[in-house]
């Protein structure tokens, strides 16, 4: 088998692995590393972080749809200092790099739980801007270029890694929002964030998350996940993009990357199969070498369509 | 990848998969849980949670896991629907166990329904620990009370309830459980069934004084402790907060005593929550 | 079996069924009256049609995803002349009321297709306004409250019948085009068009359709319909909602009734099991009257949410 | 839902599917199709349309279609794990059919890989018309032939090609079609294969000055005329103008000069017409 070059520039960092983790989806690790090598990955994006302990919503959080998973967590996680003391240390002996995910309410949240990060040793922060803006009527900083600009903007003040923004697809245009959190000196985007969805129990007509509207993951979303990289890669295609949704094996690894990711992470399939990252790893290695080609980074956003 | 290597219907209603899984059977204790991935139909994702009913490591096969269920979904149907010999996606042990008790002797298992399946396997390990173990199961009809033979011969008493009086005491568990207490001078009860069902075993027992051990059911999107979908709420220790702990990892099995029995469903407006994930 | 009542108001229009057919997934009824007795419908709504004859994109033009199907046809139509002269005298002779969709690329041309309709025996139009507008540098009528606004008015001013603005999910704000869509003369509104997609065949890196983008149908979009349909009902409680967006049995039906919709239109489903419709409404029968529930109407709107 | 009666291999390559269905198996014509859907797996919606190999309306079970077919995705996969006797869902017979032909009399069935599966039927409607009928079937490798034994014993002459040599000429079909025309006499070609080799057939036949009736293959969406997914550019009688037709029901069979061969994927910029649906 020819040697097959699996690693990834990601606005400068230097993954050794394509595959990284989607936050929320992989906590902090440790559970995680039970099941596979953790080595195997090119980072590890955390849970996102709050600036205090957030408890989350009711119960019911989850409801299964078809080909999909609808959640509404609310953001529960033990806020940035307990990050710091006790989840940072472990994941820093493991050596694999760490990108902390950061959430808030207000802009002022966000600055201060980035605030907290500046001298940490993490690889980059990524900006989970699918929060409701308490200060914009509840609409999401994600839903606006404005919220947006400023949430990055404050971050890029607070710290030096890179800064990736999370952005959700629940959007008119995606690439304005792009646009703006560029601008703001976002060094890359992570898309996408979950669907905004809905389940009701017809027996009981209750809605099946207590949150009554969550987000949706899995391969329901895959094709609408690639439509948002495709879109964002087209017009920025100087910007790292991670992309996510619906990644269930190598085969949808390379979809991500001949729309435009530069790297792809794994949500919902760590749910089902925990140790996917491991042998989507060695499934892409086979993949590439059985097709002759060298390099993963080769393949990005090669997807053919008529200039 | 796992191996089926018998499954057979357990009364009327439940089905019995008992899967050839040396690592988890060595592992498993009482109260502890498999995810199972049921096969074929890639339209629901998730894996399935069962309790661990029984396990055999001295057969002369290697060291088994055996789960008893009913079909409830698309995910049941599917596992109801394996035959022996076919491959299975298994994880497991899961969770914190029952704990045997050090002190007290006399132990009484209260099973609502389905939710009776991991006490037999509690209830062997008791008895090896050399403790006296009785047995009250509820239903809502018999066919519904889980393998009630095994159970008499489990239980120095072994009493049923039926909400339709189809086998044993017509009614509830907990119209009984008083006088099994006293009957049987238990001094700790292990339990699993329906949320409602369970906050009431263990308020009875809080009443007379015994701790309650219970084994609780939550929706579970990974099992494995990374999603926080499942969780509890659980006062700490001081008595002064609560919060919301992973039912897959940090349970399923929890102090009766420490569970916030009224506070499902009654967090914080939502709204002022953030919405998804 | 107590006798149920399935018979909905449809902004003042009674039909004797609830199930409607969505746009692009019915063709005229023709073909598909060989499956299903039409009387069994609450009304046929058409392929949209547009101006001239429209020849649509190359193929391919569908894909299968998760649970879901990628479409880009290009509404390919013999024009509303053809409907009028061969599909409606059809139609009309089947009793079974129609609903003419109507598409177009300018607000101009809207309003053409609207005048040739003007005294035509039809119920209602459906007003198709996720078609790109030329005039609008290629973006959606309906991702834009004006262009919604002025297509919505256009059309108004040509025809007396009630007028169904058709909604794209793929917007910020399902809200504000609603209100748009209201405010400009729509009697109601139909939920939803497809979700924008995308899906790349990674043996050949070419998009699995001509189009490159397409538009994704099927359960895998039912809870983001779920959800849409929830939302506008919540801001608008009187306005008739026909919903749609990958019902495939009688369940499915009564969550979108339950979430605010007082029709529900079969898209994809018809394309799987011609008889659908058929099947569908005698399952929402035995549905109610095994829960002794006497009228489906009485369901609309009655997911339980606090407050 | 129809019965399955049989489920054989057929070669090393093919599945073949008897399945009972009177009434589409009464009204079948050759070049028709039936659509199916496969079974469990609901992650994958949409039927798949399989030509008919062939009809049995005379045996002493009720009538039955027969379909052939290899793996090549989820859907057949699943339609390959079918049993006999299992139920199968199934719509047809759908399509405009070959023609038997009024005038001529010598007729050569051109068949590429498992496209030759619906020139079986076809050859024995021509043979029940009293017509000759010649046969040369191309495939990648021998394997790859769909029956070949019986592909000899409906030819008066019946001829192979294979790509890699492995059964009859080594090459394209289109190598020898030529010398089969002029050696069979031939009057009318009837074809079914890859698009580009019935491009090709197309060609050589109007260089002969003689029809070929080909039989489209497309994606299809719904199979029943309606979705408008699986359209082929077809020129107007009178050559000015190309229509994009339903392969579905307006075909699967068209008149090869009609097909505007040249015009995939050409189409006016995509960017000029509007998004979606
Ligand atoms: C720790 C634990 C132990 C369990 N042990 C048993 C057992 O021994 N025997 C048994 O019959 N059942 C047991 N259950 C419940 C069992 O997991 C569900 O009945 C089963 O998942 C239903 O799947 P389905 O596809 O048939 O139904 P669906 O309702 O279609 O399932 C949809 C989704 O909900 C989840 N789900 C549904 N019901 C439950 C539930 N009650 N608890 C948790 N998740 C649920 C499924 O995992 C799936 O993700 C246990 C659950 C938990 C959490
Ligand atoms: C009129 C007609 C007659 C056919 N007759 C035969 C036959 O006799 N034997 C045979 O082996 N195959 C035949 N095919 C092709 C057959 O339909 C496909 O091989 C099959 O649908 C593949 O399904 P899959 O799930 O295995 O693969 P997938 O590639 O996963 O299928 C995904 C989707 O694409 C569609 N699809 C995939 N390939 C084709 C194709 N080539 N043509 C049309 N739709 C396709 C499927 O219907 C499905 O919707 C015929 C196709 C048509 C249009
Ligand atoms: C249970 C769950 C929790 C999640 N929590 C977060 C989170 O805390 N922060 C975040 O940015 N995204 C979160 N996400 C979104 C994922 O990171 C990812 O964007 C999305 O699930 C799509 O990928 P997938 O389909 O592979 O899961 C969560 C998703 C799930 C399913
Ligand atoms: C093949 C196809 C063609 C469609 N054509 C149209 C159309 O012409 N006009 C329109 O308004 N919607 C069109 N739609 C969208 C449907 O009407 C419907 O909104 C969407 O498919 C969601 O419903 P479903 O999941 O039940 O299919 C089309 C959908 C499909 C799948
Ligand atoms: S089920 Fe995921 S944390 Fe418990
Ligand atoms: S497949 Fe739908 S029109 Fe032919």
């Amino acid at each position: 088998m020819p040697r097959v070059d699996l690693s990834v520039d990601l606005g400068g960092m230097k993954l050794r692995s394509p595959l990284v983790t989607a936050s929320g989806c992989f906590a902090s690790g440790r559970e995680m590393s039970e099941f596979i090598d953790l080595k195997k990955l090119g980072a590890i994006v955390v849970k996102s972080m709050t600036l205090k302990p957030w408890a989350g919503k009711a119960t019911p959080r989850m409801a299964e749809t078809s080909s999909g998973m609808l959640n509404a967590i609310g953001l529960q996680n033990k806020g940035v200092d307990h990050f710091l003391s006790t989840d940072l240390p472990w994941l820093t002996e493991q050596k694999v790099p760490v990108i902390a995910s950061i959430a808030g309410n207000t802009t002022q949240e966000f600055m201060q739980v980035a605030e907290r990060l500046r001298s940490a040793p993490i690889h980059a922060v990524e900006v989970n801007i699918s929060c409701p803006n308490l200060e914009d009527r509840n609409n999401m900083f994600a839903h606006d270029p404005q919220s947006t600009s400023a949430v990055i903007s404050a971050v890029r003040r607070m710290v030096d890694v890179p800064i990736f923004a999370k952005l959700s697809p629940n959007v008119t245009s995606l690439t304005a929002i792009a646009g703006a959190a560029l601008e703001a000196g976002a060094a890359g985007l992570s898309l996408i964030n979950t669907v905004m969805a809905m389940s009701i129990d017809v027996d009981s007509a209750m809605p099946k998350v207590a949150g009554v509207v969550g987000g949706l993951s899995g391969p329901a979303i895959k094709p609408i996940a690639v439509r948002a990289v495709f879109e964002v890669h087209q017009a920025y295609p100087h910007v790292p993009i991670i992309g996510m949704g619906g990644v269930m094996d190598a085969r949808d690894v390379i979809e991500f990357v001949l729309a435009g990711a530069s790297a792809v992470a794994l949500g919902t399939v760590n749910f089902i199969n925990p140790k996917a990252g491991h042998e989507i790893l060695s499934d892409l290695g086979q993949f590439l070498s059985s097709r002759k080609v060298g390099s993963l980074a080769a393949m990005r956003g090669q997807v053919k369509v008529e200039g | 990848m796992a191996e089926i290597l018998n499954h057979r219907k357990l009364g009327d209603e439940y089905h019995s998969l008992t899967i050839v899984a040396p690592e988890i059977a060595e592992a498993a204790k009482p109260g502890q849980f498999v995810n199972l991935r049921p096969p074929t139909d890639r339209s629901y994702l998730l894996r399935r949670p069962f309790s661990i009913f029984r396990v055999n490591r001295r057969g002369n096969v290697a060291a088994t896991v055996e789960v008893v269920f009913d079909i409830r979904g698309p995910g049941t149907a599917a596992l109801a629907a394996m035959r022996r010999h076919e491959p299975i996606d298994i994880v497991g042990p899961i969770g914190r166990s029952f704990t045997i008790p050090k002190t007290q002797h006399s132990c009484l298992l209260v099973g609502g329904g389905v939710g009776a399946t991991p006490l037999f396997f509690l209830g062997e390990e008791l008895q090896n620990a050399g403790k006296r173990v009785d047995v009250l199961w509820g239903a809502a009809t018999a066919s519904r009370l889980v393998a009630p033979i095994e159970a008499k011969r489990l239980g120095a008493v072994a009493a049923f309830t039926t909400d339709d009086g189809s086998e044993g005491h017509h009614g509830l568990i907990t119209e009984v459980l008083g006088e099994m207490i006293e009957r049987c001078g238990t001094e700790v009860i292990y339990t699993c069934g329906p949320r409602q069902m369970m906050a009431s075993v263990t308020k009875i027992a809080l009443e007379f004084g015994i701790p309650a051990q219970v084994a609780m059911e939550e929706l579970m999107g990974c099992g494995i402790g990374v999603c926080m979908t499942c969780v509890t709420p659980v006062w700490n220790r001081d008595g002064t907060g609560i919060a919301n702990v992973r039912t897959c990892v940090d349970g399923p099995v929890f102090n009766g005593a420490r569970i916030a029995w009224d506070r499902y469903a009654k967090e914080e407006a939502a709204a002022a929550l953030p919405a998804g994930n």
